[in-house]
């Protein structure tokens, strides 16, 4: 059997988290979104060891995070961008702008950039549907997005910090 | 904080807590108490407006006298400033003038309260300000 | 209980509360078809997630369409199993089904067996009008177990033994939606996973998205090769079921005619796993009596319960599960290996072989037999004691590929010196047979006084956590049986946590022991079949004029010329073996 | 306690706050700092007022002043000018959208006439982070009535007899459900909350969450004196970070208060609350998959009985009902049930709050009586169509309703009616389209979220509906035939009838209806090659009309594919197979020489 490393740093934590929920195999989804909160993303090991913390079988634990959008195996972007696709944002052009973005970056959805700044993903309605459509950069949002407005949001991340 | 420990407790809290909301409650449904506006443009302010509204806030809260009083701007009665206009539910507005403290009293003891006319009306022909 | 009537295909039915419309349906001759659904009675299994929708019924005033696998009956209840717009139904949820599946089925290893095969066939689909994208996932294959995903229609059978019967806890529905399969975690290799190779998913997959490794053709190839000298063991519980694949009755022993089979496809020498399970009674018999004796005189380093190791399934299991518990179970090999041990190193010198031209092949009921055999300790600088294990099946296909009629060949007598066996070791393809077998020979060797009745109907049966005590003249022996993971898992962590005062454990992974294992013929979710097998082998254990392993002549002869006594170095050397830590180590 | 003469309502809900009025909020604190006028004027962060679709909002009360897309920038002119002056700005008033007025006060405003505001009785009216402004408005009132007043089967008597149905999407009478969970017997039972809102454009229940959450802990409480439940469980979406951390706030207060925990209001009543979260899966709006996602498994729907009334979460009784059902459950106990049943229809009592969203005016929250007609809402409420376009279609139910077109529009919406033509209520999204919506697209955009949104566990939605989206996609390709319109029926209506879950079950409904609805539009698809709303790429081209092009160059300049050729000052051309059909040019040219064609 390989042996799975991790940070000894990562370990804790997760061992943290598992344990402020009782080691509670019911408490999966709760522990996973701590962990995710915690280090960004949820890696094959880090999953092999909320399975063994929680007593549960990993395929199980996979099962969950595959299920759930929410949930991300890969690490997201320092910069991640979701573009809502609820329906207000969709019949006001979000796919228009989501193509913008996957052109300017030339990414897929899920995907981060190499230099590991951007990535892309879609939301399903953030409820800020008056502004639609709706393109978050990490906390920030920004309504009423156009494609032509694309270049510019990506532009105030490119230098590495956020013109506020 | 105090725990609620009984409906007597909660029914208490309540009636503190009232008045903090009484002003939004009563401009939801302004046509069904005493609505009260001061002209509030500079020459009101000038002639002793905001006193006189000051005066009519703490008054009718005071006396529990359900109103919403707002501040508005010349209503073009400068000489006669400060001008209110009351308007008491189902009723029609009437503006007053020179009201300063002693005849906003009047008129909430008189008008406000028993319906009686005063002294001072203007008598205008206008819908609203 | 309350019993309901109700009405289906307009025959009136009373049912008990609580039937399902399937099983009502049933009661009166009506057989509605279904893919997802399995119970296998009495051994309380059942899958039923009401997932693949074949089996809808339309009932009147709903609304929609009812699963009668999941659907309960209520009173008065109308039910028409065979509507156009239930049959439109049916028809076109299989066809939906059918789009998203290979259409390989003439080169397909299930063809035949196939349940979706059979679905489509009697729902006479002729065309898939719905027609799209196909899932594209990667094969897996094992030393044991061929995962293809690409055929897997979400019945979830296989998921639910893996998790709830074994609870090995290996697959798992992954990902939602068109992309949901059953898969192992981060969709890894299962050699790279905790699976146990127990064979139980491939045991009720109905399609061949889980099917075993084919060593057929290897089998073939080496049975061509004029140089080599084959031998052929067969395990207790084949000979119960083999006859199941030429259309006999369940429960038909076929020993005889199995032997006369693997004569016909060239073996050179036919032998018996059994001989081998009788050699192993006197290995971790005595390991037993040795163990218990130091025991009951104190000795603290001595731990009871000592846990047979016969099932390769159940080994790999505690190797990944239990490691902290990997010195309790006997150090005794399984019958396989002992007998793969024993041909490679004794026979060869008496027929004068090389060990690299012996070719020794195993029919086993299992899959994980074929994993056991790969493990490296089990090889002699990289010769294999065992070259090839082929399940009951694929023995089946070898049988039909060479054109023999199995159900009229004589029967024949097995090969000596390796093909004499007892009762004993016949029952070892039954829960509770090899403890009661060991029972058997450890009474008379511990008591010095010989048995009455050889018959243990105590431990016998299909109950998954079995105990009984047996007096061994004043020693009151306790036994605990256990078979399918599961329930292994329970004894277990009763020894973990102190609880348990057994002195003796039989494990089996499958769900009846080795006659309901991985490799056996498709019981399509007829558990009376595994009932019927047992009944077979403990009628061939009764036909037998040995029953007691320590009286076979020719394992006595064994230690006489070769090994000398049980546990003696060589017999160390050759039967015994060490567990390994298997376990997940995560570390920083 | 200070006595503020004047009331600032700030916006606080998520839509609002995405355009900085928390920024707007503090400034305006510091410019009424500045002027001494913090002990006359209190500013306060409210839940959503509704009119998201001029975000950020703010009401200055007592005077009922609206002003709409408030920056904070404006804090400063707000009081200076309105507070100290009295004067109104102009430019912040909202503008009537048909009349082109200025319209003062937002009791003017058709947006809020007619409706009517129970479940969102305190949205935009108290602030959430305070639970003395939700006891001030009768808050925990009805708990306590209940507890001192009322036996639990008079509690449900009472629910039973307002006529309340669930109103997240089923309509299920909720007295009832109350009932049967009562009568199953166990030794814990368990209320859970249904915040899962997942249906794209919908977000009714986090306004209510985030601008009422003590009505949603009231209502708990009060459906576990019913039915016998000490424990609150509320399954909340993690996507709605401000609505979790407002009903943390307010759970908190709660407890402080005594309001939750052990012998609540001295009763010997004990309730609890816990919160669970959503990962992202629409299926666990659906309530035996939301108990599995609970319980920390994947969030697969089983099949029903058993119900979760009989055996839920972890197989104890369980009681599931949604936000807004539940926000109404103190105003039928506070009112009595027969303020309640007086609004609304024959079969669905009470109001129901809508999401507005698409092509309208009014972007927003709305709350009408059952039975308002479709028309009310899209037009006087909702202010028409954005842009002076053409009516087309509404949507309804979200992924499981159906379009609704102008033969429509007289309909009174409750849960019937909307079923029988052939749409649903859901749980109240209404999206709106225009002229320039095509009908396959929009049924393709719904099949595309319940392919992505299915769980996989039953054959007819996992493999059904990715077949009913490969025919539409083919159709929007223009590669579609008259066979595939059959085929879409044949097929939709057979997922319909055997999935497992209301999920799969309803998703064919947008397709049904638009094949209704909107026959020709298929029709023009799959034998002409035409998406009369220019919407289906690859059924259109962009086309320059030489005459009409005055050879400016701008199309030219702003293609972002090189696709236009040609000289200044005379006409340019589109190459087609270089054409992405983005629609930059078109959008661009000033003169109207691109068409569509």
């Amino acid at each position: 059997m390989p042996k799975i490393k991790l940070a000894e740093k990562t370990i804790n934590i997760v061992k943290e988290i598992c344990a402020k929920y009782d080691n509670n195999e019911g408490e999966l989804i709760n522990v996973l979104h701590n962990v995710q909160a915690k280090l960004g993303y949820l890696p094959a090991e880090v999953q092999e060891l909320i399975a063994k913390e929680l007593n549960s079988s990993v395929a199980k634990v996979y099962g969950v995070v595959t299920f759930y959008s929410f949930f991300t195996m890969t690490p997201m972007g320092e910069f991640p961008i979701s573009i809502c696709m609820g329906t207000a944002c969709y019949v006001r052009g979000a796919e228009q702008v989501l193509d913008e973005f996957k052109r300017q970056l030339k990414l897929e959805i899920g995907k981060t950039t190499e230099d590991g700044k951007f990535s892309i993903s879609c939301l399903r309605c953030v409820g800020a549907c008056g502004l639609a459509p709706v393109v978050m950069v990490g906390e920030k949002v920004y309504g009423r997005v156009s494609p032509q407005q694309v270049r510019k949001i990506i532009a105030e991340y490119q230098d590495g910090c956020p013109s506020s | 904080m105090a725990k609620v420990k009984s409906l007597a407790d909660l029914k208490r809290i309540k009636e503190e807590v009232q008045t903090k909301i009484k002003l939004r409650e009563n401009s939801d449904r302004p046509e069904q108490v005493v609505q009260v506006k001061v002209a509030m443009a500079t020459c009101g302010i000038a002639s002793g407006a905001k006193e006189t509204m000051n005066y009519i806030i703490s008054e009718l809260e005071h006396q529990a006298i359900d109103a919403v009083v707002t501040q508005t701007g010349c209503m073009g009665y400068c000489y006669a400033e400060p001008t209110i206009e009351v308007t008491l539910p189902g009723k029609e507005p009437v503006v007053f003038g020179h009201v300063d403290k002693t005849k906003a009293e009047e008129i909430i003891e008189k008008y406000v309260k028993r319906n009686e006319l005063v002294d001072g009306i203007i008598p205008v022909n206008y819908k609203s300000i | 209980m309350e019993m309901i009537n109700l009405t289906i295909d307009k025959k009136p039915v009373v049912v008990k509360e609580g039937t399902t419309i399937l099983e009502a349906a049933a009661e009166i001759g009506i057989k509605v078809p279904t893919l997802c659904h399995m119970k296998l009675h009495d051994m309380g299994i059942e899958n039923k997630p009401g997932g693949c929708r074949v089996c809808v019924v339309e009932v009147e005033g709903r609304r929609n369409l009812a699963p009668s696998c999941v659907t309960k009956v209520e009173e008065g209840m109308v039910i028409s199993t065979s509507s156009i717009r239930a049959l439109n139904a049916r028809r076109t949820v299989t066809e939906l089904i059918l789009s998203d599946h290979p259409a390989d089925c003439l080169t397909c290893a299930k063809s035949g067996e196939c349940e979706l095969q059979d679905l489509a066939q009697e729902l006479g689909i002729r065309e898939i009008h719905y027609k799209g994208e196909q899932s594209q996932y990667r094969e897996d294959t094992s030393p044991a177990i061929i995962r293809d995903v690409n055929k897997c229609v979400m019945c979830r059978r296989c998921e639910m033994m893996c998790n709830e019967v074994q609870t090995v806890g290996v697959l798992s529905a992954v990902n939602r939606g068109f992309d949901a399969v059953v898969a192992p975690a981060f969709e890894m290799n299962l050699d790279h996973s905790v699976c146990t190779y127990c064979g139980q998913c491939v045991a009720v997959c109905p399609t061949a998205a889980l099917t075993e490794v084919d060593h057929t053709g290897a089998v073939i190839r080496a049975l061509s090769d004029p140089s080599k000298t084959v031998i052929v063991q067969t395990a207790p519980a084949v000979r119960a079921a083999l006859g199941e694949e030429f259309n006999m009755e369940a429960g038909n022993l076929v020993t005889g005619k199995m032997v006369s089979a693997l004569r016909q496809l060239g073996f050179d020498y036919i032998f018996d796993t059994d001989f081998a399970a009788d050699l192993t009674i006197m290995e971790e018999g005595t390991e037993l009596l040795n163990r218990l004796s130091k025991h009951l005189n104190g000795d603290k380093d001595v731990k009871l319960p000592i846990l047979t190791s016969c099932c390769p399934a159940w080994v790999k299991f505690f190797e990944h599960q239990f490691p902290d518990m990997k010195e309790i179970p006997s150090t005794a090999r399984s019958p396989q290996q002992m007998f793969g041990a024993i041909a490679k190193n004794y026979f060869t010198e008496k027929i004068n072989v090389k060990r690299e031209d012996l070719v020794v092949v195993s029919i086993m009921p299992c899959v994980a037999k074929k994993y056991e055999s790969a493990r490296d300790e089990f090889a002699h600088e990289g010769n294999p004691d065992v070259d090839y294990a082929i399940t009951t099946r694929e023995l089946a296909s070898l049988i039909k590929l060479a054109n023999i009629e199995f159900k009229s060949l004589p029967e024949e007598d097995f090969d000596q010196p390796l093909g004499e066996s007892t009762g004993a070791g016949v029952i070892f393809g039954a829960t509770g047979g090899v403890i009661e077998a060991a029972v058997r020979t450890a009474y008379e060797v511990y008591t010095g006084k010989g048995l009455e009745k050889v018959d243990f109907e105590e431990l016998r049966g299909m109950e998954g956590i079995r105990e009984a005590t047996i007096d061994f003249d004043g020693l009151d022996l306790r036994i605990g049986i256990a078979h399918g993971l599961g329930n292994a898992r329970k004894l277990l962590e009763d020894i973990r946590s102190g609880k348990s005062n057994f002195h003796a454990i039989e494990i089996m992974s499958c769900p009846g022991g080795c006659i309901g294992g991985g490799g056996q013929p498709y019981h399509h979710g007829d558990a009376s079949v595994i009932r019927k097998r047992m009944e077979a082998i403990y009628r061939e254990d009764a036909n037998k004029t040995i029953r007691k392993s320590h009286e076979n002549p020719y394992i006595l002869k064994l230690y006489e010329e070769f090994l000398g006594e049980p546990m003696s170095e060589k017999a160390h050397h050759l039967l015994h073996t060490a567990y390994f830590d298997r376990s997940n180590k995560i570390e920083s | 306690m200070a006595d503020y003469k004047m009331h600032i309502m700030v916006c606080g809900g998520s839509g609002c706050r995405a355009s900085e009025s928390d920024k707007l909020t503090q400034n305006l604190d510091t410019a009424l700092q500045k002027n001494g006028l913090e002990e006359d004027v209190q500013v306060v962060t409210t839940g959503c007022f509704g009119f998201c679709e001029k975000g950020p909002v703010v009401k200055i009360l007592p005077d009922n002043t609206f002003y709409t897309q408030v920056t904070p920038e404006d804090a400063e002119k707000i009081v200076e000018e309105h507070i100290i002056k009295g004067r109104q700005i102009k430019h912040l008033l909202y503008e009537d959208p048909n009349a082109k007025e200025l319209i003062p006060d937002s009791k003017h405003m058709d947006f809020y006439k007619k409706q009517v505001r129970l479940a969102l009785r305190n949205c935009g009216f108290i602030n959430p982070e305070n639970i003395d402004e939700y006891i001030a408005r009768d808050g925990y009132a009805a708990i306590g009535k209940c507890l001192s007043e009322m036996t639990p089967e008079a509690v449900i008597e009472e629910i039973k007899e307002s006529g309340l149905r669930g109103r997240g999407g089923g309509g299920f009478p909720t007295g009832l459900k109350w009932d049967i969970t009562r009568k199953s017997e166990a030794d814990q039972k368990y209320v859970v909350c249904n915040a899962d809102e997942g249906d794209p454009g919908a977000f009714m229940d986090r306004s209510i969450l985030e601008g009422d959450p003590h009505t949603i802990i009231e209502a708990m409480a009060i459906c576990g004196y019913c039915i016998g439940a000490d424990k609150g469980l509320v399954y909340i979406r993690a996507e709605y970070p401000l609505a979790i951390e407002r009903l943390k706030i307010a759970l908190d207060q709660a407890r402080e208060y005594g309001l939750l925990g052990e012998d609540i209001l001295g009763t010997g009543f004990n309730f609890d609350i816990e919160l669970k979260y959503g990962a992202g899966a629409f299926v666990c709006g659906e309530e035996t998959a939301l108990i599995h996602s609970m319980e920390g498994l994947r969030g697969e729907p089983t099949f029903k009985p058993p119900f979760p009334s009989v055996s839920g979460y972890n197989e104890k009784p369980t009681n599931v009902n949604n936000v807004e059902t539940f926000a109404n459950i103190p105003v039928i106990i506070n009112k009595g049930a027969g303020f309640f049943s007086q609004i609304g229809t024959g079969s669905s009592k009470g109001t129901k709050v809508f999401a507005l969203a698409g092509k309208i005016n009014n972007v927003g929250l709305i709350e009408v009586p059952m039975g308002t007609t479709l028309r009310e809402v899209i037009f006087d409420i909702g202010g028409g169509i954005k842009d002076g376009k053409k009516f087309k279609a509404v949507q309804t139910g979200g992924p499981s309703g159906g379009c609704l077109t102008e033969a429509h529009l007289d309909t009174p919406i409750d849960f019937d009616n909307l079923i029988k033509v052939g749409s649903m209520m859901g749980s109240g999204g209404m999206i709106v389209m225009d002229e320039d919506d095509c009908m396959v697209a929009v049924a393709k955009f719904y099949l595309e979220f319940t392919l992505d949104e299915s769980c996989g566990k039953c054959s007819p939605c996992r493999v059904g509906n990715k077949r009913l989206y490969e025919i539409l996609d083919k159709i929007t390709q223009g590669k579609g035939t008259k066979e595939d319109l059959d085929k879409l029926r044949l097929l939709g209506n057979v997922v319909k009838d055997t999935s497992l879950c209301g999920l799969g079950q309803t998703s064919p409904n947008p397709i049904l209806s638009t094949l209704d609805n909107f026959y020709d539009e298929y029709l023009a698809h799959v034998e002409d090659s035409k998406c009369v709303a220019g919407q289906c790429k690859a059924l259109m081209q962009y086309k320059i009309i030489p005459d009409a092009c005055s050879g400016c160059t701008l199309c030219f300049r702003n293609c972002p594919v090189g696709a236009i050729s040609g000289e200044r000052k005379s006409p340019h051309f589109i190459d087609q197979s270089i054409c992405i059909k983005c629609g930059v040019c078109y959008e661009k040219c000033k003169f109207d020489a691109i068409e569509i064609v």
